[in-house]
C-alpha cells in the first residue's frame, strides 16, 4: 500500500500528461504543472531550511570542529531569511504608497537589497571567475597529446583559442583569397557549423533517447528507486 | 628544469593568470576590433529599422554572467536609444529585474529624454518560463496586466494597445542558459515568425549556431560579440567614443588576448614536457 | 615554511597600511548616494528614497557620503579577495566567506520562493481579495480565486509530513506525482524538439548543385555532417561490442565527438576570462580606483 | 619663390578640390529622398484566410502578399507596416493589430468556435501613408478539434520507439540474456569505491544542480543508489550534499533503500545526505570547502551541470581523488572530459542505472533504446537518399514524373512525417 499508491499516483500523472500533449484542450496541463512544482518546492524549502538549522545546531552544541563557522552559517541564513521575510526597510510601491507591503522584497535600500548587492552578488561572481584560473591549470595539465582522441581535443580547442581573437586574424591575414578558408577565423565557423554541429547533434539525440527510455522506466514502475523502501 | 616544470604547483598558473587579465585591465588599452559579418547582420538589423519600431528585451542571465552579457545588453539599449526605438523589457530568471535595471539606469543617465512609458517600458519577471513566452505571443495580459511598479500596462502610452508580442518588429534575447534562447526560439519566433537576434554566453554559443540563420537573425557570442557591436556602434555614432562605458566589452577584449596567448603557451609548454618525459621515460 | 609565512605576513601589513592610507585621505573606497523625497500623489506618506551616485557626482546637491554603502563596498571587495584566496590553498577567510554565501544564499532562495512561490502563485490565485488588501494591491478586481490551486495547496502540505516522526510515507504521494508529471512532460517534449526535430535539420542533400553546377563545399558539408551524426550514434551503441566494422565506425564517432568537446573548451574560455576582468575592474574601479571607467 | 607659388597653387587645388566636394555631397543631399517624393502606396494583395489547425477553434491564420513597396532592406521599404483590421457579422470593422513590413501572416487568436469572420489588410507607409484597404471577400471559420492532428505522425513513431523499449523488456524478463557493451565510467565505480575505502577516506556524490523536476536528476539519484550499495558493501561513508530540498529527500530513500537491500541497514546515516543552498555557486562553495577538508577519494558527480562543473572537477583533481562524471548538458562535457578520469556523456548517463543494476528488464531497456537509434538513422538515410536523388533528378533532368516523386516522398519524410503538417496534407 505504501509503496503500490505512489506508483499508481506517478503512472497516471505520466500517461495523462503524454496524452494531453496530442488534445489542444489540455495543452497547458504541463505547464499548469511547473508551476505547482515552484508551489511545491516552496514548501520544501521548509525541509531544507530544517536541515541546515539541524545540521548547524548540532555541530555548535557539539562543539565539533569548525562549530563558529557554522555559527556564521546559521546568522547568515537568519538574517537573510528575515530581512526578505518581513521586508524589513523596503519602501511601499510607488503607486500603493498606503499599502505599507506593497513594496518588492528586492527594492533598492532594503537590507535584503543590500545583502544581495554586497555579498550575494559579489561572492557569486567571485566563484564564477574563478573558472579563468581552473581553465588555464585544466588546459595546461589535462591538453597532453596522449593518444589520438586527445591530441584531436587539444588541436581544436588550439585552433578555437587562436581563431578567437586578435592574433589568430593577425597571424592569417597573408594569405591569398583563395585559400581564405584556412584563416583562423573561417577555420573556426567550419569546426563550429560543421564538426561541433554532427556531435552536437548526435548526443542531443542520444539524450532525448535516454530520457525518453529513462521516463518510461518510471511511469512502467521499473525504476523506483526514488521510491524508497518500506 | 624539467622536473621543476613538470610538477610546477597550480598557484603559479594561477598567478600567471592572474597577471595576464589583470595587468591589461590597469593599462586600459583597446585592440584594433573588427566587426564580423554576423555581428554586423545584428547591427545592421537594428540600425535598418525605421525609429520608433517596438522591440522587445528579454534580458535573462543573471550577476554571475553580467561580466559577460551585460555589455552586450547596454550596446543594444544604447543602439535601439540612439535610433529612438521603443524598447519592451521583461526577464524570464527570478535574478534577472536587476539586469533590466542597470540598462534603465543607462537610459536615464545618456538619455534624459527617453520617457518611462512612452518610450521604454520594464515588465519584470514572471515565473514559467516557456509558459509565458507562449502566454505573451497570445495575450500580453494574460500575464503581465502591470508593469514592475504596478502601474497597469493600459495607463501607459506604449502598452495600451498592445496586445501580445506577435507584432513587435525585433526580439532581443541576451541569455545565459535555461530558460532563453532555446525556449524563445521554439515558442515565439519559430511559430511566429519574429525576427529575432541574440546575444549569449560563450558556452551557450556552439548549440546556438543550429538556429542561424532559419531561426534566429543573429547571433552575439560572448564579449567579442559585444566588442564588435560596440565598435560598429562607434563607427556609426561617433560620438559614443567619448563614452567609456560604451566600450566595456572592447576593454575586455585586451585581457582576452593575453589570456588566450597565455593558454595557447601553456598548452604547448604541457605538450613539451608530456614529450620530453615519455622520451625520458622510454630511454631510463 | 617559515620564511615564506614572514613574506606574507610583510605583504598583508603593507598592503593593508596602503589600503588605510589612501582610504583615510579619501582616495578610495567610498560610496555616495543620490538622495530624493518620495511623496506620492493622493498621498499624505513621505519617505526618502538613496540611489547610487558615481564618485564624479560627489559634490552636487542631494549626493552624499554613505556608511551603509560604503560598508557594503568594502564587504564585497574584501570577499572577492577571501574567495580568490582559495587559490592558495583553504584559509580562513575563505571559510569565513563560504559559511556566509551558504548561509545568506540559502536564506535568499527561501525569501524569494516564500515571496514568488507561495504568495505570488499560490495567494495570488487562492485568495487574491485577500491579497489585494494587504500585499498585492494591483491584482485586478475581476480575478477570481482559482480552486484548481487548492491541488498545489494540499502536495505541498503533505510534502511537510516528512517532518512528522511516522507521516513520512505520505510525503511520497507529491514526490510521485512529480516524478510521473516530469516523466510524461519531458518524455514527449525530448522526444519531439531533440529527436524529431533533430533528424529533420540532418536530412540534406549529399550532392548539391548550385546555379546549375556542382556545389562541392556544400556537398561536402553536408557529407560531412551526417557521416558525422551516424558514426557518433553507432558509438553510442549499448547492445553491441565495438568489435569488427563497427570499431572504426565507433572510432570516428569518438573524434567527432571530441572535436565537439575541444570546439566547447575553447569557445568557452572567452567567457570565464571576461568575467575574471569583470571581477578585477570591478576591484581596480570601483573599490581602487586605480582606473575609471565609470 | 618659386616655393611659395607651388604653396599657392596647392592651396588653390585644396579650395577648388573641396568646393567640388561640397558640391557633390550637397547635390546629393540636395536630391530630394525617393521616400519624400511617394504619395500612395501599394496595398497587399490575394488575403486568404484558414482555420488554424490544431486548436479549440480559437484561431485564424490570415495570410496575404507583400505589397510590392514592401522590400526586404528597411531603408528602400516604403512599407513600414501592415494593420489587420477585422469584423463579424455583427460588429463592423475594428482594429486588431500591426504587424511589421516584409511579414505576410497574422494569427488571430481571439476568436469562437463556428463563427464567420472578415479581414481586412492595410499597408502602412512612412509619414503616414495608408495603402487602400485589402478586404477578404469570404469569411474565415475557425473549427474546434480534439485531437491535433499535426502531431499524428510524431505519436506514431513516440509509439513505436516506446512499445520497442517494451518489447525488449518483456523479452528480457522472460530469460533471454543480453549482451551489454563495457562502459569504462562505470566499471570504475567500484574500484573508485574500494580505492576510497583502502585509504580510509569517504566517497562524495554530487546529484546535479537541478530540482527533481528535470530528468537528469531522477537519473543521478537511480546512480546513488547502485553506488550506495557499493559504499555499503565496503562499509564506506559517502557524503551527498544537495542543492534542492527535494532531491535531498529522494537521495535519502534511495540511499536508505540501498543500505537495506545490501543489508547494512545500521550503516545508513541520515544527516550524510544533507541540503546545503539552492544557489549555484554558494553550493559549489559549499562542495569546495568540503573536498579540501574532508578530502574525499572518489567524487562522482552525475545529473545536470552548469557552470560549476570545472570548478568541481579541477578541486577535485587538486585533492587527487579519482572522479567519475556523468551529464546530459552538451556544454558541460568538455570540462568533465578534460579533468576527470572518466566521464558518461550524454546518454551514457541514462544508462548508467540499468548497466550497473545488471537486472535484465533494465537492460532490456537498453537494448530497446539502441532500436531507436536504429529509426533515427534509417529516417536520415532514407531522408537523405531521396534528398539526393531529387537534387540529381533535378540537375540532370531525368524526366518530371520521376523529379516530382522523389522531391514529394522527402517533402513528406521531413515534413508530415518528421515536420509540422503531421497527418494535414
Amino acid at each position: 500500500m505504501k509503496r503500490t499508491v505512489p506508483l499508481i499516483i506517478c503512472s497516471l500523472t505520466g500517461f495523462i500528461l503524454i496524452i494531453s500533449w496530442f488534445l489542444p484542450a489540455a495543452e497547458s496541463w504541463g505547464e499548469k504543472v511547473t508551476h505547482w512544482f515552484d508551489i511545491v518546492a516552496a514548501f520544501a524549502f521548509v525541509l531544507g531550511g530544517a536541515n541546515l538549522l539541524k545540521i548547524h545546531l548540532q555541530k555548535i552544541s557539539n562543539r565539533r570542529i569548525g562549530w563558529g563557522y557554522s555559527a556564521v552559517t546559521l546568522t547568515a541564513f537568519l538574517v537573510t531569511l528575515l530581512a526578505g521575510l518581513f521586508k524589513i526597510n523596503v519602501n511601499p510601491s510607488m503607486n500603493y504608497p498606503a499599502y505599507s507591503w506593497s513594496g518588492n522584497y528586492l527594492d533598492e535600500g532594503g537590507l535584503l537589497w543590500w545583502i544581495y548587492e554586497y555579498l550575494f552578488v559579489p561572492l557569486s561572481a567571485t566563484l564564477f571567475a574563478m573558472l579563468a584560473f581552473y581553465i588555464t591549470s585544466a588546459a595546461f595539465r589535462a591538453f597532453r597529446a596522449k593518444n589520438i582522441e586527445a591530441s584531436i581535443l587539444l588541436f581544436t580547442a588550439f585552433l578555437i583559442l587562436l581563431g578567437r581573437t586578435y592574433a589568430g586574424s593577425l597571424i592569417t591575414s597573408g594569405l591569398p583569397d583563395s585559400l581564405a578558408f584556412l584563416r583562423f577565423e573561417n577555420l573556426t565557423i567550419i569546426i563550429m557549423s560543421v564538426f561541433n554541429l554532427a556531435g552536437s547533434r548526435a548526443i542531443t539525440i542520444g539524450i532525448a533517447l535516454g530520457v525518453v527510455t529513462t521516463s518510461l522506466k518510471l511511469l512502467l514502475a521499473v525504476d523506483r528507486s526514488y521510491l524508497g523502501s518500506d | 628544469m624539467f622536473e621543476k616544470l613538470n610538477s610546477l604547483e597550480s598557484r603559479w598558473i594561477f598567478l600567471m593568470t592572474f597577471l595576464a587579465v589583470g595587468i591589461p585591465i590597469l593599462l586600459q588599452k583597446s585592440l584594433p576590433e573588427k566587426p564580423t559579418p554576423m555581428v554586423m547582420d545584428v547591427f545592421n538589423l537594428v540600425e535598418d529599422l525605421p525609429s520608433g519600431s517596438l522591440i522587445l528585451c528579454s534580458f535573462d542571465f543573471d550577476p554571475a554572467s553580467a561580466g559577460e552579457l551585460q555589455p552586450m545588453a547596454a550596446a543594444f539599449v544604447r543602439h535601439c536609444a540612439l535610433k529612438k526605438h521603443k524598447i519592451v523589457f521583461m526577464t524570464l530568471w527570478p535574478v534577472g529585474p536587476p539586469m533590466i535595471q542597470n540598462n534603465i539606469n543607462i537610459l536615464k543617465k545618456e538619455f534624459p529624454d527617453y520617457q518611462y512609458g512612452e518610450d521604454y517600458v520594464n515588465l519584470g519577471y514572471r515565473t514559467g518560463g516557456e509558459g509565458v513566452i507562449k502566454l505573451i505571443t497570445t495575450s500580453l495580459d494574460k500575464m503581465y496586466s502591470e508593469d514592475v511598479n504596478g502601474t497597469s500596462l493600459k495607463k501607459l502610452s506604449l502598452t495600451k494597445d498592445l496586445k501580445h508580442i506577435q507584432g513587435i518588429d525585433l526580439l532581443v534575447n541576451i541569455s545565459a542558459g535555461t530558460p532563453g534562447v532555446i525556449e524563445w526560439v521554439q515558442y515565439a519566433s519559430t511559430p511566429f515568425n519574429i525576427k529575432t537576434v541574440v546575444g549569449c554566453t560563450g558556452v551557450t554559443a556552439p548549440k546556438n549556431y543550429t538556429y542561424i540563420p532559419k531561426q534566429l537573425a543573429g547571433m552575439l557570442g560572448a564579449i567579442k560579440g559585444a566588442a564588435e557591436y560596440e565598435k560598429a556602434s562607434i563607427i556609426q555614432y561617433p560620438q559614443l567614443a567619448e563614452n567609456p562605458q560604451a566600450q566595456e566589452g572592447l576593454r575586455r577584449m585586451a585581457p582576452q588576448l593575453v589570456a588566450h596567448l597565455l593558454l595557447i603557451f601553456l598548452i604547448i609548454l604541457g605538450n613539451v614536457l608530456h614529450f620530453v618525459g615519455r622520451r625520458k621515460g622510454l630511454s631510463s | 615554511m617559515k620564511n615564506s609565512s614572514l613574506l606574507w605576513l610583510v605583504i598583508f601589513l603593507l598592503a593593508g597600511g596602503y589600503l588605510i592610507f589612501r582610504t583615510s585621505h579619501g582616495d578610495m573606497g567610498i560610496s555616495y548616494v543620490k538622495v530624493t523625497t518620495i511623496s506620492p500623489e493622493k498621498s499624505n506618506v513621505q519617505w526618502t528614497q538613496y540611489s547610487k551616485a558615481s564618485k564624479k557626482e560627489a559634490g552636487e546637491e542631494n549626493v552624499q557620503f554613505s556608511w551603509s554603502r560604503t560598508i557594503g563596498l568594502w564587504v564585497a571587495a574584501l570577499s572577492t579577495l577571501a574567495i580568490f584566496s582559495f587559490l592558495y590553498g583553504d584559509n580562513v577567510f575563505y571559510k569565513i566567506s563560504e559559511s556566509v554565501f551558504i548561509g545568506a544564499s540559502a536564506g535568499y532562495a527561501m525569501a524569494v520562493g516564500f515571496w514568488d512561490g507561495i504568495v505570488n502563485l499560490l495567494l495570488r490565485n487562492l485568495t487574491p481579495g485577500l491579497m489585494r488588501e494587504s500585499i498585492i494591491p494591483s491584482i485586478p478586481k475581476e480575478n477570481h480565486a482559482d480552486w484548481f490551486f487548492i491541488i498545489p495547496l494540499i502536495l505541498g502540505v503533505a510534502m511537510l509530513a516528512r517532518l512528522l516522526p511516522k507521516g513520512g510515507w505520505i510525503a511520497r504521494w507529491p514526490l510521485a506525482f512529480f516524478i510521473g508529471a516530469t516523466a510524461g512532460f519531458r518524455l514527449v517534449v525530448f522526444f519531439h524538439a531533440d529527436f524529431i526535430i533533430q533528424i529533420q535539420s540532418t536530412i540534406l542533400p549529399l550532392i548539391v548543385f548550385t546555379d546549375g553546377s556542382f556545389d562541392w563545399q556544400t556537398s561536402l558539408k553536408n557529407i560531412t555532417i551526417i557521416i558525422g551524426v551516424l558514426s557518433c550514434l553507432v558509438y553510442f551503441f549499448f547492445s553491441v561490442e565495438h568489435t569488427g566494422i563497427i570499431r572504426p565506425i565507433s572510432r570516428l564517432g569518438i573524434w567527432f565527438l571530441m572535436i565537439t568537446f575541444g570546439a566547447g573548451f575553447g569557445y568557452t574560455v572567452m567567457g570565464r576570462i571576461a568575467l575574471l576582468a569583470a571581477r578585477l575592474e570591478f576591484l581596480f574601479s570601483d573599490w581602487l580606483w586605480l582606473i575609471d571607467v565609470e | 619663390m618659386v616655393q611659395h607659388s607651388i604653396i599657392k597653387s596647392c592651396c588653390k587645388s585644396v579650395v577648388v578640390i573641396a568646393t567640388l566636394l561640397l558640391l557633390i555631397t550637397e547635390g546629393y543631399s540636395a536630391e530630394p529622398s525617393p521616400v519624400e517624393k511617394k504619395t500612395s502606396i501599394q496595398p497587399a494583395k490575394n488575403i486568404t484566410i484558414k482555420d488554424y489547425p490544431g486548436d479549440l477553434g480559437t484561431s485564424l491564420i490570415i495570410e496575404w502578399e507583400l505589397s510590392e513597396d514592401d522590400q526586404n532592406d528597411p531603408k528602400k521599404s516604403f512599407v513600414i507596416a501592415y494593420e489587420v483590421y477585422r469584423k463579424t457579422e455583427k460588429t463592423e470593422y475594428k482594429f486588431l493589430s500591426q504587424v511589421t513590413y516584409q511579414k505576410n501572416f497574422y494569427r488571430d487568436q481571439e476568436c469562437e468556435p463556428d463563427k464567420k469572420y472578415w479581414y481586412q489588410v492595410i499597408a502602412i507607409g512612412k509619414n503616414n501613408l495608408q495603402s487602400i484597404p485589402l478586404e477578404s471577400l469570404n469569411p474565415g471559420i475557425p473549427i474546434l478539434q480534439w485531437f491535433d492532428s499535426r502531431r499524428g505522425w510524431i505519436g506514431i513513431l513516440m509509439l513505436f520507439s516506446c512499445s520497442l523499449v517494451v518489447y525488449f523488456i518483456w523479452i528480457a524478463r522472460k530469460g533471454k540474456k543480453l549482451k551489454i557493451r563495457k562502459i569504462a565510467g562505470l566499471d570504475a565505480v567500484e574500484e573508485a569505491v574500494g580505492r576510497a575505502t583502502e585509504m580510509g577516506s569517504s566517497c562524495l556524490f554530487v546529484p546535479g544542480i537541478l530540482d527533481v523536476n528535470d530528468i537528469q536528476t531522477i537519473a543521478g539519484i537511480t546512480i546513488l543508489s547502485h553506488v550506495a550499495e557499493v559504499t555499503a558493501e565496503y562499509e564506506t561513508d559517502m557524503i551527498v550534499p544537495t542543492c534542492r530540498s527535494l532531491v535531498m529527500t529522494m537521495a535519502r530513500e534511495a540511499v536508505e533503500t540501498a543500505y537495506l537491500s545490501a543489508g547494512k541497514p545500521d550503516a545508513y546515516n541520515e544527516d550524510d545526505i544533507y541540503y546545503l543552498t539552492d544557489e549555484q555557486f554558494g553550493y559549489v562553495a559549499g562542495i569546495q570547502g568540503t573536498m579540501v577538508r574532508d578530502k574525499p577519494a572518489a567524487c562522482f558527480y552525475m545529473g545536470a551541470f552548469y557552470a560549476e562543473s570545472l570548478l568541481l572537477a579541477e578541486t577535485g583533481n587538486s585533492i587527487g581523488a579519482i572522479q567519475i562524471a556523468g551529464t546530459a548538458m552538451p556544454s558541460q562535457l568538455p570540462f568533465f572530459v578534460a579533468a576527470c578520469d572518466y566521464t558518461l556523456i550524454g546518454e551514457e548517463l541514462f544508462a548508467a542505472s540499468a548497466y550497473l543494476s545488471g537486472e535484465p528488464d533494465q537492460l532490456g531497456s537498453l537494448k530497446g533504446q539502441d532500436y531507436g537509434k536504429l529509426l533515427c538513422a534509417a529516417l536520415i538515410i532514407i531522408g537523405c537518399t531521396f534528398a539526393t536523388l531529387s537534387s540529381l533528378a533535378n540537375h540532370y533532368q531525368w524526366g518530371t514524373g520521376m523529379e516530382s516523386s522523389f522531391s514529394s516522398i522527402q517533402t513528406y519524410v521531413s515534413e508530415n512525417i518528421l515536420g509540422e503538417k503531421g497527418f494535414r496534407p
